[in-house]
């Protein structure tokens, strides 16, 4: 059976059914037994799985992951969250060093099943270090694995693949998501790593988004759609491993990719698809590859300076437009929006 | 009673914090100032004392909660506002918000939102001075979830090493948002006391009395400013609103309304307040005060409000110094 | 006047001549001062410019990083030195949020002048740790500019721009540079950030290379240039900021692409060349772009481990002759080489 | 006297080290051990002393120099030299070389090349025995330089914060690499005293006195046993040779010739053995030790020697557990 929850308290559900179901899982990180309990993610496991599984920690990034790490060698499943991605750059010698390559350096024989889970804000004064989505840095690595939720379902299904997955994985959440609702399923289900979601079909364009992306991209295609021109949306769910065959599938059936990232455009995931396309599609490509990233800045705080920073739904119909040769006012995308650019929407009102 | 002049400069410098933080906290619902801030109000004693103890040619560096040094220094108010409103005039023309905070005339190098990221700078600061040969000194303000940090070892340990005219300043508030020290740090620990044991003379002091914190600041300087090293003062105090955001939050469970409420009663600026008319500062004077400062803050303000927001093109330089270089 | 000297001395040279000519200019890092002198690198300057200016230091690679911004930030030129890369992973806050941000962020009245040097291993044992080519990472931030020379003259004039350039700079250097001779001039001069170097000019296909792989880049050159195949070979030099002018007007000559890397194929530099190249050139492109970079496998350590590890110019010149539908046998390239594949030639035994 | 069977012992366990490692030395010019690899000769006693107050259950992880510490905790010479032959045969297939050791069998877990790198790992170890209420306890070996990474200070914190079954060992050989404490730690600094600043109990103990080191293990292990938290243990000691590699290099300029021979003179494997000799263990019974151990060492240098490479497909595997996942 599945209900109308937010992605929020979709992972909520996913870490109390996981610990249920394991008593090896262990919930750690700072704030996650505070009153805010991580933006409702972590609500009643303190008070359902008690003190020793369920713990606020000291404010040291960089030790507490070494900490999941060893805990995970001997058995432990640790999930441990980080409020902002930015925060976990204090951590980068344990999860480079260490969990990424724990596996490969000791001949294979331990494996280190962490999960990180790491907001990445923006908007709403976030600023240039509360606003970074780094994820071309983790897939940048071998021994790790990135999953880039999108919907509510998703959240709870890949969450809960990650937290019995045996490797080290990221999980990225986007501030932005955490109240999107969807259909989800109460059962704990586990989504596969590594398996894109076909959310649109189409034959014009394809569109390959992950995480927040991947609802811009959808309000773009929908809108596309009205106007009858119809693109395929792929979401990506996980970064690493990259479901490089339902990318490769969707363009030789379209011959146009436009690949969307939440992160800096130079050297970007987006960046990476269009790579890998116009090597291994190279004959099946009608139009030069695209792609639609944040600029090469940083975030700025002030809303003046987030205004015209973000790429969106209008953007992406430009593009689209741009590579079907054709002209397309999106000016009606940006219209729709009832609430200020620099918020998810009405239910967010800061500060994070 | 110390110099008059110093303590109505001591008092002027604790309520013009309190008045403008009080002025944000009554502005912020209006959702003008769109980005995260961490209000000082009940730990503005801390903030003067080093800040009036230091000179404004010594350089200062502090954390998210940053209001009350940089307005210590003598960070000027009305840049502060605007950069918290997201306006082209505030001190880092809106790119940085509340967490952000510069004012170059004052000596405030700056405020940076990761939790112990500018100890290793202002140590640097402290190096670059050394090199220098020169008598200023830097100051580091940070609170208590901040020595948790590698980077707070890290940085007093060089410090130390190379001897650098280093102020570690930790205001220990007991809280790190809302954990409590009891799941952060050792049971009975002392932070200054476990500084000393790296190997840095250390003070602790009352951070809601001025003329006490006011004194240990000076004395910590003085050891600094002359060549003695690196020195860690801990003042003690606590913050009476919400971690980040203008309310109060006793309610959601994690302090109680009673802490709370001892530590009120201990308000560093009215009860400074009362402690100089008693020793005789005239009524008309202090309400003179009260009357300039508030027009002072108004006038911040209504800077702040009325400045204009960066252009949208700002969003897009100042990446690299030589702007030459494309940034993509 | 120029004379033949090594990469490492084209080093030394340069922050000798540096330190003389600004006395802001200091450096610190762990052995700076030590019997080894960093592979030599930092011979005399202690005895020289004193004990201030030239330190060892604790280990400890975060704050240090810190320290440098603060220093850099009040006027020093702070010359930062690390054996690994990989020991660097510990001070990515300073970097990320720090160094790289802080011009930005506090609305562009303050610059930090720092520059790390980074030293990248490769083979003989160096393992999983030590041996990673991260420029991936860092040409994925604002606000960084990432520096990855190839010849001992760009040893030296690169340092020197980087050194007196005024924003952060990291100065990659691949171990097995370190004993390359060229012909050095004796004056300081500054070789401009951002402008690549054309190595060998041709119409066949555009190989572009950095650091290390610029060396195999033009063993392969010379080789098919024997064969009557003209290959174009771009030196980056920089990889942000990035040559694209040179890139693309070479792409548009010679319409191929291979994109050499020293680090993990996935997200690797050289998939960005590709990816803009293919968004860029597209009509200028006669075949689809290639790349060659490093497995997404960490470098093993035994020497059974690397020998089918790195790609060598054997394998860009079998990716030639593919783009050029073409068959060459590449193996006298192999044959040439008379020491081991896990060593850059006679000169090094071990252990670093 | 100690118990003699527990003395034999140790002075076997100190022996197997020193001839495994002076066998390295002896063979590494010939260019088959083919990674940086940092000897243990001198420092034998410290190790041997933590690794036989050890039960074989317990955990334990060391650093870039662990050569020691995998023998003393039981692991498989020959499975190590193989590693550092880069054999398929070897702890690691090969893959880690001499920095990366692992003896499951014996409880040694790993040890890792970044300074500091290893003592979280071994805290989150000792985090998993007290979530399982197991009596075994997680020790972590590390060298003086790795008490200046922020990593020591994070990790000692957390482990008294949540008392962790977690033995700190720490054997100070007065260098890292050719840097001595004086550019690196604040004069004076005695490790083990900042330490118990920090909140942990630790002691410091003679690590060339293998009868004295032992005795100083078993109560810091029965401390962290019986669970009474973390404790950590200062060993004093030298290495004999160079940092990283085979050789002697009191020439080069960084330590003197005296100080080396010093230490050298309180060999702490010859000094114990001429100790045991005088207390009565006959001379047969020890030269029958040393023969059985050579022909030991020779076994497992001949097992290294001739044990074939991994394939070079072993180069591409084992980044993932899932063995579906395509790792690019
Ligand atoms: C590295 C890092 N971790 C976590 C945070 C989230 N955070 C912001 S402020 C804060 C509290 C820090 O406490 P303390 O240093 O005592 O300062 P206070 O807020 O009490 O003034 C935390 C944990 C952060 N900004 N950076
Ligand atoms: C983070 C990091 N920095 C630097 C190095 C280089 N390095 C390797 S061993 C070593 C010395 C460490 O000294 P200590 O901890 O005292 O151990 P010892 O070698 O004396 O046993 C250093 C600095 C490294 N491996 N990792
Ligand atoms: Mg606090
Ligand atoms: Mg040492």
């Amino acid at each position: 059976m599945s209900r109308q929850i937010t992605f929020a308290k979709a992972i909520n559900e996913c870490l109390h059914q996981s610990m249920a179901e394991d008593p090896n899982v262990i919930v750690y990180g700072l704030g996650v037994t505070d009153p805010k309990s991580i933006f409702g993610t972590t609500a009643g496991l303190e008070a359902r799985f008690g003190k020793e599984r369920v713990f606020d920690m000291p404010t040291a990034e960089n030790a507490m992951t070494g900490v999941a790490i060893g805990a995970a060698i001997e058995g432990i499943r640790p999930v441990m969250v980080h409020q902002r991605l930015d925060f976990f750059l204090l951590a980068m010698d344990q999860l480079v060093n260490g969990a990424a390559k724990w596996r490969y350096m000791f001949g294979g024989q331990d494996s280190v099943p962490i999960t990180i889970r790491l907001i990445m804000g923006r908007g709403w004064g976030q600023g240039p270090t509360h606003s970074q989505n780094l994820q071309a840095w983790f897939a940048h690595i071998p021994g790790l694995k990135v999953v880039m939720p999108a919907s509510a379902e998703d959240a709870k299904g890949l969450l809960a693949a990650s937290i019995f997955d045996d490797d080290p994985v990221l999980f990225l959440e986007h501030r932005w998501l955490h109240n999107v609702h969807g259909d989800v399923p109460e059962t704990l289900n586990r989504t596969p790593l590594g398996k894109a979601r076909l959310v649109r079909e189409g034959d014009a364009v394809t569109i390959v988004g992950m995480s927040y992306m991947t609802v811009e991209a959808i309000r773009a295609a929908d809108f596309l759609s009205n106007l009858g021109i119809h693109c395929e949306v792929l979401d990506l769910r996980t970064i690493r491993p990259l479901d490089w065959d339902a990318v490769f599938a969707s363009v030789s059936r379209t011959g146009r990719l436009l690949a969307l990232d939440t992160g800096h455009a130079t050297g970007s995931v987006a960046g990476e698809i269009v790579a890998r396309v116009a090597m291994e599609c190279w004959g099946k490509l009608k139009a030069a590859p695209q792609r639609i990233a944040m600029p090469d800045f940083p975030e700025g705080t002030s809303p003046a300076l987030t205004k015209g920073y973000h790429p969106r739904a209008e953007h992406i119909v430009d593009a689209v437009a741009r590579m079907l040769g054709r002209t397309i006012d999106a000016s009606p995308l940006g219209a729709q929006r009832g609430y200020p650019h620099d918020v998810p929407g009405d239910w967010f009102n800061g500060p994070f | 009673m110390m110099d008059k002049a110093l303590s109505v400069r001591l008092l002027r410098d604790m309520l013009l914090i309190r008045k403008v933080e009080e002025g944000i906290a009554e502005r912020y619902p209006q959702g003008k100032m769109r980005c995260p801030t961490h209000l000082s109000i009940g730990q503005e004693a801390a903030a003067v004392a080093v800040g009036a103890a230091l000179e404004t040619a010594d350089l200062a560096i502090s954390t998210h909660r940053a209001h009350a040094h940089y307005l210590a220094k003598g960070g000027r108010a009305p840049q502060m506002l605007a950069e918290i409103y997201g306006k082209v005039t505030g001190c880092c023309r809106g790119r940085g918000g509340s967490m952000h905070l510069t004012d170059r005339t004052a000596g405030f190098v700056g405020s940076t939102a990761i939790v112990g990221n500018s100890l290793p700078i202002g140590t640097g600061l402290a190096l670059s001075l050394q090199l220098k040969k020169s008598r200023q000194i830097a100051a580091i303000f940070f609170g208590d979830g901040c020595t948790e940090e590698g980077a707070f070892y890290e940085s007093a340990n060089f410090a130390i090493v190379r001897n650098l005219p280093a102020l570690f300043v930790c205001e220990n508030n007991l809280y790190s948002v809302y954990s409590p020290l009891s799941v952060r740090q050792p049971a009975g620990r002392e932070i200054y006391k476990m500084v000393q044991g790296l190997g840095m003379p250390s003070a602790i002091v009352d951070g809601n009395d001025i003329d006490a914190a006011y004194a240990a600041a000076m004395a910590a300087i003085e050891h600094v400013r002359s060549g003695k090293g690196p020195f860690f003062l801990e003042l003690t105090t606590y913050r009476w609103r919400e971690h980040c955001g203008p309310n109060f939050d006793n309610d959601i469970g994690y302090r109680t309304e009673e802490e709370f409420l001892a530590w009120k009663a201990r308000d560093p600026v009215a009860s400074y307040e009362a402690r100089l008319q008693q020793q005789g500062v005239p009524t008309e004077e202090l309400a003179a005060l009260h009357t300039q400062l508030d027009a002072e803050v108004l006038a911040a303000f209504e800077f702040a409000e009325t400045s204009p927001f960066p252009d949208q093109s700002e969003a897009f330089s100042d990446v690299y110094t030589d702007k030459e270089v494309s940034p993509s």
